[in-house]
């Protein structure tokens, strides 16, 4: 079993490394994900349009808004969860 | 309890530092707008803080501070002010969580602001809220602990 | 990004990984994943994504743990591997 | 030799996400302590971040805060055009997995204690004896007769 692990986990490692050759360079300003338009637009216009100098706050709570009420309510359901699976019913 | 919970020493840095801990989560989550933080961290360190109290202090203490009900109520509160934030953006005309649609102060970018602190503090509710919750949950129940000890 | 430093912790990176799996006792295992948590938000501050590293210092290094350490109170402490 | 260092410093970040994550996924696979893995999947969803946070990386960049916003900051508004920043989008990103892994380690422990009050172990080995002990019809041999039941038909 350890074995097979081991020959599995060689295998993906390598198989990943070798795809990271077609990555970015690290801190490559031309990567594509940085000069995409949209990263620009929120570099340029969060500032002007949320009026929050934190970028990744304006990003957070409203560009993505939804997307972190989701996440607040993954949160809320995880505390839940934890309820159910453990507290003792109060007799 | 424990030889640590005894400790004279821990017990009071621990009295004096909580209230310490919980302001700094308060500037947290306020200055999540202009620099690093927000209400997710800002949260986690509150809930920390009473997490820190009731280890030393014991679970039932801990538990006069956030009572189960109290936790419950906060839990849904934060979701419910972050959800009734958006809906209110709809009642004046924009989108969900369209802050800037709200017609309150002249300028909009300065009316976004505000509703993003607002949501912020609606977040760090729920997260402080379920990380209390968690810990209550996941330690072990007191009278177990006795027992073992006897 | 200052490349020696960010080097440097990287390995430390490594080594608390591979410690954190290897050691037999559950405790010391948790503790060390601790300090991995605390060096991984050292090298996101490092490389400029200060919210990232903020968060993961409160959440991994302490909410985490905590949570860990409460449940091995609860059962038991050594690991046969 | 100025080639391999190049590709060394363009890459050494990848191949320490590779190494992290394929130490999680090995303890996830191989170690039988339920906890063990759970540390494992820790690690491996660490690794990922890291990743992440590699790619949103610039050279000479800073953090994603805008510089010389607010009248205090006057003498720095000046020098705001030529400031890079560097990308925010992997960091928000990363920032809601952050608390939703926290969610799931949170989870996976409460399942935990749940299966220790149970079965009075840890080990995957035992627990699945007791279980095979407790459901035969769980057992490898009666699964694999109803998958020959299932294929006769």
């Amino acid at each position: 079993m350890k074995t097979l692990a081991l020959f599995v986990v060689v295998i993906t490692g390598a198989m990943l490394i070798y795809a990271g050759h077609d990555l970015p360079a690290f801190g490559d300003i031309n990567s594509p994900a940085y000069q995409a338009p949209m990263t620009q637009y929120f570099i340029e216009k969060s500032l002007p349009e949320s009026g929050v100098p934190n970028i990744v706050t304006a990003l957070l709570a409203s560009y993505r808004g939804y997307d972190t009420l989701g996440e607040t309510a993954v949160i809320f359901t995880a505390g839940m969860a934890v309820m159910l699976l453990l507290r003792r019913r109060e007799t | 309890m424990s030889k640590i919970q005894e400790s004279v020493i821990i017990r009071t840095v621990v009295r004096i530092m909580v209230p310490f801990i919980e302001l700094f989560a308060l500037y947290v989550i306020m200055h999540g707008a202009s620099g690093p933080g927000g209400g997710f961290q800002g949260g986690v360190i509150f809930g920390a803080a009473i997490i820190l109290y009731a280890m030393i202090y014991g679970i039932a203490e801990g538990k006069k501070k956030m009572s189960d009900s109290l936790d419950r109520i906060l839990a849904s509160a934060g979701l419910t002010i972050y959800a009734a934030t958006g809906l209110a953006c709809i009642v004046f005309g924009g989108m969900f969580l369209q802050y800037n649609a709200v017609p309150l102060l002249s300028d909009p970018a300065l009316v976004s602001k505000y509703l993003i602190d607002l949501v912020e503090i609606g977040i760090g509710i729920t997260v402080l809220a379920v990380m209390i919750s968690l810990f209550f949950d996941v330690s072990p129940p007191e009278s177990d602990v006795e027992e073992a000890k006897e | 990004m200052i490349w020696i430093l960010d080097i440097t912790m990287l390995f430390f990176l490594v080594i608390c990984a591979i410690a954190a799996i290897s050691i037999k006792d559950l405790l010391s295992a948790i503790i060390i994943l601790s300090a991995y948590s605390l060096i991984m938000a050292i090298v996101w501050v490092e490389m400029h994504s200060v919210d990232v590293g903020f968060t993961e210092a409160a959440v991994g290094a302490g909410i985490t743990t905590v949570l860990f350490i409460a449940t091995l109170a609860r059962t038991e402490g050594r690991s046969e591997d | 030799m100025s080639g391999v260092i190049d590709i060394v410093y363009a890459e050494y970040n990848y191949w320490i996400y590779v190494t992290l994550m394929m130490i999680g996924f090995y303890a996830m696979i191989a170690k039988k302590n339920l906890i063990k893995k759970v540390i494992g999947a820790n690690i491996f969803q660490t690794a990922i971040f890291l990743f992440y946070v590699s790619l949103a990386d610039i050279t000479d960049g800073t953090a994603p805060i805008i510089v010389g916003h607010g009248a205090e900051h006057a003498e720095h508004v000046e020098h705001a055009a030529d400031v890079i920043y560097t990308n925010p989008v992997p960091h928000c990103l990363i920032l809601t997995a952050i608390v939703v892994a926290v969610s799931t380690t949170a989870v996976a422990l409460a399942l935990i204690i749940r299966i220790y009050n149970e079965y009075g172990s840890l080990d995957e080995d035992v627990i699945l004896a007791a279980r095979r002990e407790l459901q035969p019809e769980f057992s490898e041999h009666a699964r694999q007769k109803g998958v020959a039941e299932v294929s006769e038909q």
